[in-house]
């Protein structure tokens, strides 16, 4: 039985192919769900990719936490269904307060493209478990809001609580404690700026397939279930 | 002298006159007005693109060729690939982070009306020196345009160029460049056939965007814009682009689409005369039923509006369902205001009062057309008789690499360049820092047949050298854009260009123009690559003084397969290093 | 109809860049006596109908739910005099 | 120690594409009653010193020169009361 993978499309999502494309390599399927239906269409996990969704208009992800499709995917997210956002899916997850904290304008106050590298920090996730803890990474990040903050709190237990997933070595964009992207209390649900879906072939986007391995760690996490 | 305020000579008047055997209404003055203005018309540049067809080597790539939205290609195994370059020089100057978003948008859009998914943009961009003022007002405001728009759009950038010289201070240059990909039997013209079709405006509504822009703006020297006539700078909405391109690739795999047209300049007057030029002959349009953003608007500013993110397609009644439900889904409002009829007259209504009743190929195809004279520049010997022969030969030579490795021109351009998505859709084989950009096409587009297809694109241009000599500048412009895609292991196969230059009614700014297509016509010959399509931007000029002539060339290739590219840079050590040519 | 304004701006205690930039530019365009700018958003809210105490309820909920994260911004809901 | 509000909004003709995308999402989100929305920026810059004639002068000409882009924005300067 294959593992069925949800990729979520919104309008204005871009990087909706991309992710497919990385979950198929990995051996799952990919299954498109459309933020107008209520419908989860029974799969496994969901993947929130990036783009602009609704323009980035207002606030990255503001608008589309109201989506139908979100009303049925935070309840099961916080019933254990494993989710990754990344780059605007990151955002979303915030905004809809899946996850702590929030994702501001770069310091830099530039959108800013580059081969980024970073630290694996928390590999008991469904995304990361592939992955050595400490192990070195380069993914390509992409956003002009990625700057994480939270309040000290909040920051205290993500890092008491081994919740900071990767690390920026290098911070491109003024993240407190570098903070390249962060997990829930349960796990389960985990937000990245970089994007792993670009890292997955050698012929095409940055010059590493490192983004491999949060494919093949959700893909292991469902099938060993 | 209302038609003289809208950019009309009293010759070009009575030819209306002429024609509709009357005076023109308010709103056909309008029509004409702003489709026989040179952004519209190529009236002064006509003559002199004739030859890029009548020189066009054989070449059986070729399946549309110039005088459509864009040429189009056809790169094997079915897959045609479309491509344009268009400048948005002037409002870029104006308000430049909209100037140059709205760049991209329009040429975006250009791409779409072929039928073909965009895949990629270029920016070929030329501003002040880095140390002068207005630099610092300029560049970072087109960089973010082109980079918040295209960006948004889901486009990848894949390769650019970024020079800097004083003579384009008062007058930056910002060319952008779409590609697009399309299967070769779904090609979409910009024609309205079948009397009783509908005729359906769709995506933003209509403001008081730009109104009089393509002629104010574009077609006549800057200074003379008071500052009173300017029109309202359009602002781009690049989420609406982002659903028009979904809901237009939906609506064209849904097969209800007959005729398609973009608005760019000269909005709702270029498409309706231009769609109904091209098909039956006849259209009816009632102006009240257009959507407005601003509802004071009077019909002759609708018709002049240049509001972005708009399009216009010609649908079969019995698809009109559809086609409306599917840009629902997108959310993207579409409106019927008219249906193609069988009378040869395009015919407006407003408050049930005709407004308009003209033969549309009058406005659409049959404009003005200049002789401009023209003569080699009185300083042209003398420039060309200063060689570098006269200058000190420097002596630590060390100190002039690193001086030169350093100069604005030649440093990296990673500043612009990061803040472009080169990654996005994941087909980018090759961007910066290659010399061309490669994009594999076998992924592009959910269920098509597999390919190990790919195409490259480059796109250069040297003032300076154009400066020296227009012809031969123009001609190494194509040689270097043809060895950049050369280089990657592509085929070069078609070449669009973007023309920017002073303005014609300067005989010496002609005469560059002239030479420049006289040499771009004989290059292209040459090495067996046409010309596809392109655009000539005029009256880049600070008062008198013309910034260098400048033909951006852009050429596109085909590669058999994408995974045998050859990237820029020394791979490994130790691999031997050959000099070519001479 | 009736406008109601809203104003949403960082806490005091989140870091804004791009007040900082406009700040650190000031005394290089010849501006001095400036402590200190904070950027923020304004959102012009036009009602179809008055701006009475339920409107006004709802446009206060519009701001706590959409228009302003209250994890990292304040907002202020008052009608345009 | 004063504080100036200076706020910034597109000229009413100009294409608010931000403003159109809340308002047509209101009320897909249960929100309804409201005709438009735009959306602007609204700075507060501190003053070190008092908020006198000179002092407005000059943040007129920073919100004329820096803050807003007058060839698509307009602005208004006040002293917060
Ligand atoms: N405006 C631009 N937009 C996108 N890419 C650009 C732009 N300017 C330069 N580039 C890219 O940056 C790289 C380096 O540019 P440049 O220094 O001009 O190199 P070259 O002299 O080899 O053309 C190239 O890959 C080029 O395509």
């Amino acid at each position: 039985m294959s593992a069925r993978v949800g990729v979520v499309t919104f309008p204005g999502t871009l990087d909706d192919q991309d992710a497919a494309r990385a979950i198929r390599l990995s051996g799952a399927e990919a299954v498109p769900l459309w933020h107008a239906d209520h419908d989860l269409k029974g799969v496994d996990a969901v993947f929130l990719p990036g783009g602009f969704s609704y323009g980035d208009y207002l606030r990255c992800g503001a608008i589309s936490r109201f989506a139908p499709l979100m009303r049925e995917l935070v309840p099961a997210a916080r019933e254990g269904l494993p989710v990754l956002g990344t780059c605007n899916g990151f955002q979303i997850l915030c905004e809809a307060h899946l996850l702590p904290g929030a994702l501001t304008r770069n310091a830099s106050l530039h959108y800013v493209c580059r081969d980024q590298r970073l630290r694996v920090e928390s590999t008991g996730t469904p995304w990361t478990n592939s992955f050595e803890p400490g192990q070195e990474v380069v993914l390509p990040i992409k956003h002009g809001e990625g700057r994480y903050v939270a309040d000290a709190e909040t920051l205290a237990a993500l890092e008491a609580d081994n919740r900071v997933v990767v690390r920026y070595l290098g911070n491109p964009n003024g993240s407190l404690n570098d903070i390249a992207g962060i997990r829930n209390e349960a796990g389960n649900v985990v937000g990245l700026m970089p994007h792993p879906e670009h890292a997955v072939e050698n012929l095409v986007g940055a010059p590493s397939t490192d983004g491999l391995g949060f494919f093949t760690s959700i893909l292991k996490k469902l099938v060993n279930a | 002298m209302p038609f003289a305020e809208l950019g009309m000579k009293q010759e070009e008047y009575d030819r209306v006159k002429e024609i509709l055997g009357r005076r023109p209404t308010g709103s056909e003055l309008a029509i004409y007005s702003v489709m026989w203005s040179e952004h519209c018309s190529y009236k002064s540049s006509k003559v002199h693109l004739r030859q890029f067809a009548t020189k066009a080597p054989k070449s059986d790539a070729l399946l549309v060729g110039m005088g459509e939205n864009a040429g189009v290609v056809d790169i094997g195994d079915g897959w045609a690939a479309t491509f344009k370059i268009e400048s948005h020089n002037h409002p870029s100057y104006v308000e430049p982070h909209q100037g140059a978003a709205t760049g991209v948008g329009g040429i975006v859009r250009d791409i779409m009306s072929m039928g073909a998914r965009p895949i990629a943009v270029m920016d070929a961009l030329r501003f002040g020196g880095a140390d002068q003022n207005d630099t610092r007002r300029v560049l970072p405001g087109v960089v973010e345009g082109i980079s918040s728009y295209g960006n948004c759009l889901g486009l990848p950038n894949i390769g650019g160029e970024v020079v800097f010289d004083p003579c384009y201070i008062g007058n930056p240059l910002v060319n952008a460049l779409c590609v697009g990909l399309l299967r070769k039997d779904q090609i979409k013209l910009a024609t309205a056939p079948g009397p009783g079709n509908k005729v359906v405006l769709f995506g933003a509504s209509t403001g008081p965007d730009g109104i009089g822009g393509a002629s104010v703006l574009a077609s006549a020297t800057f200074e003379d814009e008071s500052h009173a006539k300017r029109p309202a700078v359009q602002v781009g909405d690049p989420f609406m682009e982002k659903l028009l391109i979904e809901c237009c690739l939906e609506l064209y795999a849904a097969d209800v689409v007959v005729g398609i047209q973009d608005l760019g300049a000269a909005g709702v007057s270029c498409a309706t005369t231009e769609l109904a030029a091209k098909g039956t002959g006849g259209m009816h349009v009632d102006l009240n039923l257009v959507p407005l953003r601003d509802p004071s608007l009077k019909p002759e500013e609708i018709l002049m509006s240049e509001s972005q993110e708009r399009m216009m397609a010609v649908v079969r009644p019995s698809d009109i369902s559809a086609f409306m439900a599917i840009c629902q889904k997108w959310d993207v409002p579409a409106t019927v205001i008219g249906e193609v009829t069988d009378t040869g007259r395009l015919v407006m209504t407003w408050d049930g009062e005709t407004i308009v009743d003209i033969p549309p190929g009058t406005a659409a195809d049959d404009g003005p057309v200049y002789e401009r004279p023209f003569h080699e520049p009185a300083g042209q010997p003398a420039l060309n008789a200063d060689t570098p022969d006269r200058l000190e030969r420097p002596a630590d030579l060390r100190a002039t690499l690193l001086e030169l490795l350093g100069s604005p021109n030649l440093a990296s351009k990673e500043w612009v360049t990061s803040q472009y998505d080169r990654y996005v859709r994941s087909n980018t084989v090759l961007a910066q820092p290659a010399d061309a950009g490669m994009l594999r096409i076998s992924e592009i587009m959910a269920g098509a047949e597999p390919t190990t297809r790919g195409i490259a694109l480059a796109t250069d241009g040297n003032g300076r050298y154009a400066r020296l000599d227009p012809y031969a500048g123009a001609q190494l412009a194509l040689a270097e854009a043809y060895r950049n895609v050369a280089v990657t292991g592509a085929r070069p196969l078609a070449v669009t260009n973007c023309l920017n230059f002073g303005s014609p009614e300067d005989p010496e700014v002609m005469w560059q123009f002239a030479e420049a297509t006289r040499g771009l016509a004989d290059a292209c010959r040459t090495l067996g690559v046409p010309v596809t399509g392109g655009n000539v931007s005029f009256y880049n000029q600070t008062g008198s003084i013309p910034i260098h002539p400048t033909p951006v060339v852009g050429v596109l290739g085909v590669i058999d397969d994408v995974a045998k590219r050859v990237a820029t840079g020394f791979v490994a050590e130790g691999l031997r290093i050959a000099l070519l040519g001479e | 109809m009736a406008r109601v304004i809203v104003d949403v701006m960082l806490k005091p205690e989140i870091l804004d860049p791009q007040g900082q930039a406009i700040a650190r530019a000031l005394p290089r365009l010849g501006f001095s006596g400036v402590a200190a700018v904070r950027q923020g958003k304004r959102f012009e809210v036009d009602l179809e109908g008055p701006a009475d105490e339920a409107a006004l309820a709802d446009v206060r909920k519009m701001a706590e739910t959409l228009l302003a994260n209250t994890v990292i911004e304040d907002y202020t809901v008052r009608v345009e005099p």
